[in-house]
């Protein structure tokens, strides 16, 4: 059908994603179809054949590895949004800024998997730039995805994580350190036209809607960066 | 999200539903054959019915993409109906569903088998009942018990299941995006209030339907008992 | 279900565990055969060997078709073999009703209510109306066997066999069962193969004997002839041994509901039974149902008295008895006494004596009156 | 193990579906009891609930003991009353050796090789040796039961309930067993309550008599007593009712083998008894054993001629037989005759006759000659 | 690679092992229970103990964040030992595995029980065993098919378990990072030669084990067959 596509959009993006898919939909009165899943399930399945268009991924690795192994459109790749590390406790007033992480008074720290997440990635440089990575090593919990790092510290489990700003956006509680992004390399989510899409121009169309005003605003409003790709 | 509800609770019977119909088919007469074959691999075959157990449910579902994809027996399968591949659609799922879940079915099954003994069978022989009669009226119905436990975990596990359907069928709202995946959307991006709804609708419905199931079974045994 | 030339040709052999078995033996058309010997001597082997459950090597002929011949590979399975089989234990399908059970072979061998198996018939027979839709699990023993019976006869079998059907039957049932088992065999011909401990249903119902003992077959032929032999002792309770005389039906004493029988000259009279003037029947005497008398005894109640000859008497090492073999017109009485008998009377082999005997059973038919042993006092 | 008194008074009354059971009886201390009755009778349900598996309102006392009393609450459980059960079924534990079948009580309760119940004698006592590492599966029916009485011996009951434990044993292991019976109960006094069906094993082993028709208690008492009264015959199968004499070893004749008795002035000759003279046995006539003479008889093998007055004659309508009750010295002794014999010795009331006995069965004790019938011929 | 993986592997092993060891404990009082009771609600209780299974794992992980972490019963016992958390713990792992592979024991033992039936223990019971120690010597010998199911289901479940590990384990070298999650690691991060060797490594271990365990029982009963 080429009044529609298929965008694979990392998890993490759920909420923003669905708010621009509304947006999209309205003006454009095309149909997109959103699919979730973690960025290295979602490319497992492209590998595989999955009827995908547009993979939005949480990275900027994954859509080089596509376009590398021939899955997506050379050319088309761009970073759509800007992640921003944030730490981050449920109980107000126990972070206070980077002191928190140099007392150390806590029992855990939850970060995500930084062999998987890029804001796992983000926080361990950001605890080696502090210096304080040595010390606090002991006390790091690993979350699969940045979704579960929050979980583990909602739930009061760790006592602060490092998670996405786009997380604790609108949220009302807690206490959080808006990480310079100076102490960490900034943690680019790319997205690729895949060769699924290629010939499908509603693919075509969402990618150049992401990089608009009215999409860089909502991605904004979530709590991302957006620079000029 | 009322509307955006219905068709993962759709999609997700239909999977528990169908999946367990055909592991019946496929499980009954595996388990059958380990309970009765004398061949000396046939533990060998048990194992190996264990084994899709084994592996991460992601990892598996993983494999199973490979299986099901182009380049696998599934896309060779899958081309027949004009398709490239198996994975992403909902006979995909189904066969995830089947190969995950196979040993709930089968290990209830052939010890419900090897309980029956000899004995009824040799009665049904010498009273004109051929092996496949015999099969039907005498080894099914007192086999029930590890019939009804074969349905059950095999519905719950297929409800519940969530990695292999997630990675074989890409989260495909209406074709193969299920409750569990639905909810793990929700889970995901911290709405946990529809997650709790969600998650307390998949519970209680499913505790209606495998304690129904049991008070039938029972009621069933109870009138023979 | 024509009468064909051949009944059962049967030999089996093999091992279960250290247990040997090495039988070959006929079993005639017509008939009713006991299966006899002690505990473990391989009886339900035999019948299972015959109905296909136990598959050792060996050859079985029924009625010309041959079901199994291990040397050309032929072995019909037992589904296909239109037999009845009674279970040593009742062995119920626990998943059904006793109703349910007792159609499950009916349906399958198309079974109606054809005289005598009808399944009216069957459930009266056994007494099972109020039983039909009880669980198998709620039964009594005995009721339990009663409806395994049921069930064998319903299957419209061409051959029954039956592994003790009767223990854990109170007399009454047995009295009931036993001419009916008699009646099926006469009016339909089904051959009967019939497992028994006890020795008196074995004289009263069957026509021929298969004594097993260890897995080896130590007797068979008709049941007269086998209990005629002396040397069955060890495996025939010597109490129970007996004869069987050939007897023709002389006159009806209605009036005493009577039967005044010729047997090779001499009278005899027992109970009444109901057949035609002029019928031969069998009548089996049992050893110690049979006293002696050395002149023909007056005043006394025992009415038959047959004169003879006494031809042997084996003492018993070790007990009070004595066997005294008495010649009637050829046919051999036994008669068990005491030795102090003996030597009171002072009998000796050639001596001519008067066979005293209480009371006969009839052997085999008719059926009116096998129901019960037959007291000739 | 000491001597009480008491024995067992029970009653049971419930429900088990459609059938009620409603049974008050006492069982004396010393000596075998039967459960007499047809098929569903109850006897299995009243088994059970003097071993507790099954729980009826009622109440039961053993030796003083209360093992139940629905009105007060009490309910001692299976496990701790020192009862050993022999099934209707066999029911051995499937996953058990024979030998562990056997060891599993006797573990339990401590038996060791004490005098008649230890390990040896009674695997002995059943042939239990070549089994003994066998498996359940592969025995034979009358192993399997074999198994199951010697595990119930073995658990050192000091209440036997055996649920028809012989059938399916041939009468060579019945003779074996049913002495030993009779020897455990008088020499550990161990009370015996035992079910069959059949008439025969009951005169012979036991001492008291419950007889059961449909959840009731239709007859109790000493087994003599009840088996003299006539109108048992529905339950008690006719043939095998009888008298029990009581007499006095006088004599032992060694040579023949056989030993003579008094009864009331009178002499009776029976196979050898070995007991002291002077002690004091039963015999058991059983009215088809016993003829009629008008006049003393001479030369006839029947050695033991009782003189008596006939004082009653019961003819049996609808069959060829008459029951004749003669007085002997006090005793009434049974006849069945033909009513042919009847008419012609022309019997009367009061008249005066010689009750032949032609075999007589000792009646519970001495455990010796229990083995087998006794023939008095 | 190969130094890193045995850290797993052992904990892996270890998790299985005592999950599937404290399963048995808590499972066959409760199946024993499901099998002997006569409480109208037994059933209830039985299909309750299958509900673990419905929830998708990582949503039944987040509801045992909950119950362990600080606000939950595992975090007053956490207090004890000076943690907040049962979470992140291997004792927490332990937990959740058991509850998520609950059903696996439960359900083969229960029909285990009920194919025993009443008669071998009124025997044991009329040869003066208690109830107890009619249960060991002679239910439990007798229920052996069962035991084996859900010993083998169970341990292969938690083997391959990942959902419930992941999301309470914290990935934990050396303490909670288990075999399964370092699988994902690699197929999430495309590194797939060596997810294959772990996987195969992994199946053909619990094929082994499973394999094992089966004929050691059926030697055990063709032993008394
Ligand atoms: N659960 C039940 N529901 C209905 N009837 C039952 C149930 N259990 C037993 N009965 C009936 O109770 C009666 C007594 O049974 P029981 O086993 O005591 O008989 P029995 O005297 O031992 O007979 P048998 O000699 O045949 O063994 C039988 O008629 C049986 O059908
Ligand atoms: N699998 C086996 N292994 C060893 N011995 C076996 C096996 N199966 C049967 N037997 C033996 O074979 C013999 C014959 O058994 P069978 O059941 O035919 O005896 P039976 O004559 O029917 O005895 P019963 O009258 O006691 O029922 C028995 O001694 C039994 O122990
Ligand atoms: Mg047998
Ligand atoms: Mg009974």
């Amino acid at each position: 059908n080429a009044q529609s596509a298929v965008v694979a959009v990392s998890a993490n993006f759920t909420d923003t994603a669905k708010e621009l898919w509304a947006l999209f939909e309205k003006e454009t009165g095309h149909r997109v179809v959103l699919s979730f899943g973690s960025t290295g399930q979602l490319y497992a399945q492209i590998s595989q054949g999955a009827p995908y268009d547009v993979f939005l991924a949480a990275d900027d690795e994954r859509t080089k590895t596509a376009i590398e192994a021939g899955f997506a459109v050379e050319g088309t790749e761009f970073t759509y949004a800007t992640g921003r590390l944030v730490l981050y406790s449920s109980d107000p007033g126990f972070v206070t800024g980077e002191d928190t992480l140099r007392k150390g008074e806590f029992q855990r720290l939850a970060i995500a998997n930084p062999t998987a997440a890029p804001y796992g990635a983000a926080a361990i440089e950001t605890l080696k730039a502090l210096g304080v990575y040595e010390a606090l090593a002991p006390k790091i919990v690993q979350g699969v995805s940045i979704t579960q790092v929050y979980q583990f510290v909602d739930t009061g489990n760790a006592e602060v994580g490092f998670v996405a700003l786009s997380q604790i956006n609108g949220r009302e509680k807690g206490s959080s350190w808006l990480v310079p992004q100076n102490l960490h390399a900034p943690i680019a989510q790319n997205a690729v036209l895949l060769k699924h899409g290629e010939k499908n121009p509603v693919a075509r169309e969402f990618l150049s809607f992401l990089r608009g005003e009215k999409a860089r605003a909502v991605i904004e409003k979530f709590g991302y960066a957006t620079g000029t790709p | 999200m009322v509307e955006s509800i219905w068709s993962p609770v759709r999609l997700t019977l239909e999977l528990a539903f169908v999946t367990t119909l055909l592991l019946l088919v496929v499980g009954t007469p595996i388990a059958w054959w380990l309970s009765r074959s004398r061949a000396p691999w046939k533990e060998a075959v048990a194992s190996v019915v264990a084994l899709p157990l084994v592996l991460p449910p992601t990892v598996l579902g993983f494999y199973l993409l490979i299986l099901l994809g182009p380049n696998g027996p599934g896309g060779w399968i899958a081309g027949g109906f004009g398709l490239p591949s198996l994975a992403f659609t909902f006979p995909g799922l189904v066969i995830g569903s089947m190969v995950y879940s196979l040993p709930f079915m089968v290990q209830p099954l052939r010890n419900a088998f090897d309980a029956v003994g000899e004995r009824p069978l040799e009665v049904a022989a010498t009273l004109r009942a051929s092996p496949w009669d015999a099969f039907w009226s005498v080894a099914v119905p007192l086999a029930r018990p590890g019939f009804l436990s074969g349905i059950i975990l095999t519905f719950a596990h297929t409800v519940g299941e969530f990695g292999v359907v997630l990675m074989i069928g890409g989260n495909i709202p209406g074709e193969t995006k299920v409750l569990s995946v639905a909810l793990f959307d929700y889970v995901e991006t911290l709405q946990w209030r529809e997650a709790h709804i969600i998650a307390g609708g998949m519970v209680v419905f499913s505790f209606a339907v495998i304690l129904a199931m049991s008070l039938i079974e029972r009621r069933m045994s109870r009138a023979r008992g | 279900m024509s009468e064909r030339v051949g009944g059962i040709v049967a030999s089996f052999a093999g091992r279960l565990g250290a247990f040997t078995i090495d039988v070959a033996f006929e079993i005639p058309r017509r008939g009713i055969t006991a299966l006899f010997g002690p505990s473990g001597c391989g009886k339900t082997t035999i019948l299972r060997c015959i109905a296909g459950l136990q598959r050792l090597e060996g050859r079985l002929q029924v009625d010309g078709e041959v079901w199994q011949d291990s040397a050309r590979g032929i072995f019909l399975p037992p589904h296909k073999r239109p037999i009845g089989y009674v279970f040593q234990e009742a062995s119920l399908f626990p998943h059904l009703s006793v109703r349910e059970n007792l159609l499950y072979g009916a349906r399958r061998s198309g079974t109606r209510s054809d005289g005598g198996r009808g399944f009216d018939d069957v459930v009266e027979l056994l007494r099972l109306d109020a039983l039909l839709e009880r669980s198998p699990g709620t039964l009594s023993g005995g009721q339990r066997s009663r409806v395994a019976i049921g069930r064998a006869l319903l299957s419209r079998p061409r051959l029954l066999l039956m592994d003790e059907p009767l223990t854990g039957l109170d007399l009454r049932a047995k009295e009931e069962i036993l001419p009916y088992l008699a009646m099926l065999h006469r009016e339909f011909s089904i051959p009967i193969v019939y497992v028994s401990h006890e020795i008196a249903e074995v004289a009263q119902l069957a026509d021929h004997m298969l004594v097993v003992s260890d897995g080896k077959l130590v007797a068979s032929g008709p049941t007269a002839a086998t209990l005629e032999r002396l040397d069955l002792g060890s495996v025939v309770d010597r109490f129970e041994a007996g004869v069987v005389l050939t007897c023709r039906v002389v006159e009806q004493l209605s009036a005493f509901r009577a039967t005044r029988l010729d047997h090779r000259g001499q009278n005899l009279v027992v109970p009444e039974i109901q057949v035609p003037i002029g019928t031969e029947i069998r009548l089996r005497v049992r050893a110690r149902e049979v006293s002696i008398a050395t002149r023909r005894p007056e005043g006394i109640s025992i009415r038959n008295a047959l004169e003879g000859t006494v031809s042997e008497i084996v003492e018993e090492p070790d007990t009070a008895y004595a066997e005294v073999l008495v010649d009637v017109g050829g046919a051999k009485l036994r008669a068990r006494l005491t030795r102090l008998a003996v030597h009171d009377l002072g009998l000796k082999p050639g001596q001519s004596v008067f066979a005293l005997i209480k009371s006969v059973t009839l052997d085999g038919t008719p059926a009116q009156a096998l129901a019960t042993g037959v007291s000739g006092n």
